[in-house]
């Protein structure tokens, strides 16, 4: 037999830096180990909140902390980004049609930032409350 | 040798192979169908086709009238049996293709729609946009999965018929991967090759559109019928031939000279009104357009460019939005391979080679004169298109006679008496291992495959293309007959046993050199023009002496023997064609 | 800029004589009108015979030609050498294996393709006589787009979960199945869930995206799996929450 | 092919995927800077009222619900993600992932419903 394809191997874990659009979708993903971070931060200050005051206090220092602080910038830009890529995708996922015609991916993505603003100034304005 | 056993076996898995499996398949699931293909089937040149596909369907219509286009556009050449039988089969033909799913473009109410078509009276072409032929030989494809009897031989390339005792009984072919020569024994064959456009220069056809089909066919003892008969297409984009859509032109599209001017007037084609009237201007037969191109030419009214001399085809006036509903592909073809974006400019056409009208010689069953050995589609020639097709008929056919010829070869598998000799068969097939194995072996060759392709390609072109003479043809005759004798002497410098290409460049060369002399001898003996072929030297239509299909039956020095059939005539007596304001 | 000629790298790979690929350099006119594809062609034709490809319609719609080009996979037939450098750097399609040169064996997509059940299954069963079943500029805009994919494996060769899991249906197949899906002349959709909805199904996809990006006649097959999870999840509950509905 | 349970998970992940791209960049900048940046005054977060939040029954559903979903989006993506990176062991990167937003879960109703 003379065929004897070749096959070419995969780089099990660096293959995502071949491509600049491989770049951006591994950070997109990425964005989750931040978020999973910050939802354990969050549930660890609501266990806090339930041993006490003294508990709760230390918590909010951490949180205050320059350590703190960069873990948080660094979260809000993943967050952002994570936001950012989700609102991208929606119109592919969830296309909408209107009298048999598409609507345009960018005034579907669109109102979705629209509603991102007034949810947050809602969340703004609710906590200051 | 590899043997491969099966009940039908179907050389072409384009729309016509496609369909003759599916056929076979219903008709008796019990049957083995082999479909062997040089390549994967949605890689056929049906893919190409654009503009649509002929059928009777609106209540203004009539079969009269799809009768009356098809035998006066084929200039009284198509045996007028086959062309009712056509008629009544494709609205059926194309309502099945609806329900297995292909998506033809629809009317406000969801019925089927259709556009109208070159030298039709009325609009009868079923579209899908403008991706006809893709979308019906990927819905054929798709349907074809469904059907566990149907086994694939994607990338095999065949080579010959196997013979014995005068009957059909298989074929080899070589597995393109392997190098390995295969027998397929089958109780009958069925040849669905497609077209041999690549013996020309500039055609719109494929790579794969080298005519093996027909050379098997021809060289196993089947006479090729009409292969003078070789349609220009008006619209081709200069330098890659790439086809601009008679859906173009149904559209509205115009074809202006140098001047600005609507010239298709001045050729008994007018009058030049500003809508598409029916068999009139721009909706002229493809025969009479790329004629009037070629007199445009002459008297030096066409646009010089590097790729040769065009006229322009404006589609200015549809609109950005009527374009891109209906004519996407253009729009895009256009933009991309001549850099003119039609809602803005006119877009350089020329002529270019289409369509062989002729081929494998069959009867209205799509039988050959071998028993057991069928032919549907392109390749084969059961003339219904005679002189000249009409644009959209040739889908049509081959889903109605790759339907026919598929329940055809599954009749005769299941009445077939007795067993094929097979040693007898293997010894015919070992031929083919043999042939394969000089050709490996050669060693000091003296011609080039591409070389000799190309001259035979020239001669061609500059002997039988729009307008032929008895000079040019006869130089052609004797060109081809020279290439016919030097191409013993090519060699192979790919001798890898692994998708060798370059041996699949030399059988496909060998088969076209001999398609290229029937077709120049054949034409070389029509004293007279006709449809398609148009001679200078005798302008006028002959029916006396030519109302006849030529059968040019194989010779190996490249000079087959031409003899004659009388043409079937129910209805029709022959006439004068008229087009343009004339016709009414 | 103007050039006279342009330098081809091709990944060459011969199983008879190499154990594995290399590159080999061809120098080729440049010529501003031409594709690859027509470079190619012509290293075929004047300076090495044994270079192997496939091709056939030259305008981009047999799906044959497909490569990657400077790391891109592109269909050779519709990429201008005047949009490259002085160097183009051409490789068989990535996540297939090299059959030679340039040709990569496509049998499991082809598997795949027919795995999803790619074809009407009727919602009721009408005779030709009958006619056309009726469906409405609307109904037809609704699968239309995924109705163009040409096979051309383009996606495949992006898709980095084709590469990492070779079992995964992949994004041409799948787009082709939610292509019936929508079809209002079918009801298949449950008995295409046996594979589409399996986990080398949907499932397999981490919506990349690529495969969407490189598609030469935009299918967007990300969209279309991405629908399909959705549909396929909401189905998933469904049954869940109703199980006396089950067949 | 049998079909996949991936549905529950997924559902999850879209579900928080959504969510927490309409809220958690607020969410992150309120806890993170509202008060550093001097946004808020400090008693915005002060113990009391945090607690007040979290014993009223709508203040909870506003805790739990939000934060169950983005961790179980992210416990998804995580998996995935690491599949990504080139770690073959998915069984256990699962049960790894899914299991701490369990364990997440877990110790909010515990927060939130049993303390
Ligand atoms: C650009 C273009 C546009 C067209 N537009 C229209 C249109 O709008 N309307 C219309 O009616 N007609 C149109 N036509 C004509 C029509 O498309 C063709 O006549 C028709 O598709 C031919 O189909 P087929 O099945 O006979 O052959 P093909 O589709 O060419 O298939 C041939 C098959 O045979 C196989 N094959 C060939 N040689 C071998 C071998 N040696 N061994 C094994 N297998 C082999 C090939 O692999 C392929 O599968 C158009 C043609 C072109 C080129
Ligand atoms: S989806 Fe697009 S890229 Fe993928 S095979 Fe189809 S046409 Fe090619
Ligand atoms: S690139 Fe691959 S991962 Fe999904 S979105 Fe496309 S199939
Ligand atoms: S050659 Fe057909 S797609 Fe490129």
């Amino acid at each position: 037999m003379s065929r004897r394809p070749y096959i070419r191997p995969v780089q099990r874990s660096t293959w995502w830096l071949a491509q600049p659009r491989y770049i951006r979708y591994m950070a997109r993903e990425v964005t989750s180990a931040f978020l999973c971070a910050y939802s354990l931060l969050i549930i660890v200050g609501l266990v806090r909140l339930a041993q006490g005051p003294l508990a709760y206090d230390a918590f909010l220092a951490a949180v205050y902390s320059t350590s703190g602080q960069v873990f948080s910038l660094l979260t809000l830009i993943f967050a952002i980004y994570h936001t950012y890529t989700w609102f991208q995708v929606t119109p592919k996922a969830m296309p909408i049609r209107k009298g048999g015609k598409l609507i345009a991916g960018s005034i579907i993505v669109g109102a979705h930032w629209f509603v991102f603003l007034i949810a947050s100034v809602i969340i703004l304005y609710l906590v200051g409350m | 040798m590899k043997i491969i056993e099966t009940d039908v076996a179907i050389i072409g898995a384009g729309g016509a192979g496609l369909r003759a499996a599916i056929s076979v398949a219903e008709s008796d699931p019990q049957l083995k169908v082999a479909l062997i293909s040089k390549v994967y089937p949605m890689r056929s040149h049906t893919v190409a086709a654009e503009g649509g596909a002929a059928g009777v369907i609106k209540d203004e219509d009539s079969f009269e009238n799809h009768f009356h286009d098809t035998v006066a556009g084929g200039d009284w050449l198509s045996d007028q049996d086959a062309v009712e039988l056509f008629i009544h089969e494709a609205p059926r033909e194309l309502t099945l293709m609806e329900h297995w799913g292909c998506p033809w473009s629809r009317k406000p109410d969801g019925r089927v729609a259709v556009r109208p078509f070159g030298g039709m009276k009325i609009e009868r072409t079923w579209y899908a946009a403008d991706k006809t032929g893709f979308h019906l030989l990927h819905t054929l494809f798709q349907t074809s999965l469904k059907f566990p009897s149907i086994k694939r031989y994607d990338e095999y390339f065949s080579t010959d018929i196997v013979v014995v005792d005068g009957k059909c009984c298989g074929f080899t072919a070589i597995e393109m991967r392997s190098g390995e020569v295969t027998y397929f024994k089958a109780k009958s064959v069925i040849i669905a090759t497609g077209g041999a456009g690549r013996v020309f220069p500039f055609t719109t056809n494929g790579a794969i559109k080298t005519g093996d089909g027909m050379a098997m066919a021809y060289r196993a003892g089947v006479a090729l019928k009409d292969m003078e008969f070789v349609q220009y297409h008006p619209t081709g984009l200069p330098g890659t031939g790439i086809l601009i859509t008679e859906g173009s032109r149904g559209e509205g599209g115009l074809l202006v000279n140098k001047d600005g001017y609507r010239y298709l007037q001045d050729y008994n084609l007018g009058p030049p009104d500003p809508w598409p009237r029916k068999k009139a201007m721009e909706l002229g037969p493809r025969d009479r357009l790329s004629q009037a191109f070629w007199h445009e030419q002459q008297k030096g009214r066409t646009i010089k460019t590097a790729d040769g001399d065009v006229v322009h085809l404006d589609l200015r006036h549809l609109g950005e939005a009527k374009i891109d509903e209906r004519l996407p592909m253009v729009r895009e073809l256009a933009k991309s391979y001549v850099g003119v974006d039609p809602v803005y400019d006119p877009i350089p056409v020329r002529p270019v080679i289409h369509y062989t009208m002729g081929g494998i010689d069959t009867n209205i069953d799509a039988a050959t004169n071998i028993p057991g050995l069928y032919a549907a589609g392109e390749c084969s020639c059961v003339s219904i298109n005679g002189a000249n097709r009409l644009g959209s008929n040739s889908l049509t056919e081959l889903l109605v006679f790759g339907a026919r010829a598929g329940s055809g070869a599954a009749e005769f598998a299941k009445a077939r008496q007795g067993a094929i000799n097979e040693s007898a068969a293997k010894q015919e097939a070992e031929k083919t291992e043999k042939r394969l194995a000089a050709l490996f072996a050669k060693e000091k060759a003296t011609e080039s495959i591409p070389g000799l392709r190309k001259e035979m390609n020239d001669t061609m072109e500059s002997g039988a293309g729009i307008y032929r003479t008895e000079d040019s043809l006869q130089a052609t005759c004797t060109k081809m007959s020279e290439i016919r004798k030097r191409s013993a002497n090519i060699g192979l410098q790919d001798k890898s046993k692994v998708f060798n290409t370059d041996m699949a460049e030399a059988l496909e060369l060998d088969a076209m050199i001999d398609v290229a002399c029937a077709m120049a001898n054949s034409a070389l003996q029509r004293k007279e023009s006709r449809g398609s072929h148009q001679r200078l030297d005798f302008e006028a239509r002959d029916d006396k002496k030519y109302l006849k299909h030529s059968l040019a039956h194989y010779s190996p020095d490249g000079n087959p023997k031409v003899d004659y059939r009388d043409v079937t005539i129910t209805s029709s007596q022959p006439a004068e064609r008229v087009y343009g304001g004339a016709q009414e | 800029m103007s050039r006279d000629t342009v330098q081809l790298e091709i990944l060459r790979y011969d199983p008879e004589k190499d154990s594995e690929p290399y590159f080999s350099t061809y120098e080729v006119p440049f010529n501003d009108d031409w594709v690859v594809l027509d470079a190619i062609n012509y290293v075929k034709e004047n300076l090495d015979r044994t270079l192997t490809y496939r091709w056939s319609c030259h305008m981009a719609v047999c799906g044959s030609c497909g490569m990657v080009i400077n790391g891109e996979p592109v269909l050779s037939c519709h990429t201008f050498m005047r949009d490259y450098g002085d160097k183009i750097r051409i490789e068989p399609l990535q996540n297939f294996p090299v059959e030679r040169d340039l040709v990569v064996v496509i049998d499991d997509f082809v598997e795949k393709l027919g795995s999803v059940k790619p074809y009407i299954v009727p919602k009721v069963e009408k005779t030709v006589d009958e006619g056309e079943y009726i469906q409405s500029p609307a109904q037809l805009a609704v699968f239309k787009q995924y109705t163009a994919c040409i096979n051309c494996l383009l996606c495949y060769s992006a898709c980095p979960q084709v590469g990492l899991n070779p079992g995964f249906v992949g994004p041409a197949a799948l787009a082709l199945a939610h292509r019936y899906n929508l079809d209002s002349r079918d009801v298949g959709r449950a008995a295409r869930e046996d594979v589409v909805a399996s986990n080398p199904g949907i499932w397999e996809c981490s919506f990349v995206g690529a495969c969407s990006e490189v598609c030469p006649k935009s299918v967007d097959p990300a969209a279309a799996i991405q629908q399909t999870k959705i549909a396929s999840t909401v189905d998933y509950f469904t049954d869940f929450l109703t199980p006396w509905r089950k067949q | 092919m049998a079909r996949s349970n991936k549905p529950i998970v997924w559902g999850l992940f879209a579900a928080g995927g959504t969510l927490s791209a309409f809220i958690f960049p607020a969410v992150v900048f309120v806890i993170g800077f509202g008060v550093t940046l001097g946004f808020y005054s400090p008693d915005v977060f002060s113990y009391e009222r945090m607690q007040a939040l979290a014993a009223n029954p709508l203040g909870k559903l506003c805790l739990f619900a939000p934060t169950f979903l983005i961790i179980w989006h992210a416990a998804h993506r995580l998996r995935i993600t690491a599949h990504d990176f080139g770690i073959r062991a998915d069984g256990l990167v699962a049960a790894l992932c899914y299991g701490s937003a369990a364990v997440g879960t877990v110790a909010m109703i515990y927060a939130l419903f049993i303390a």
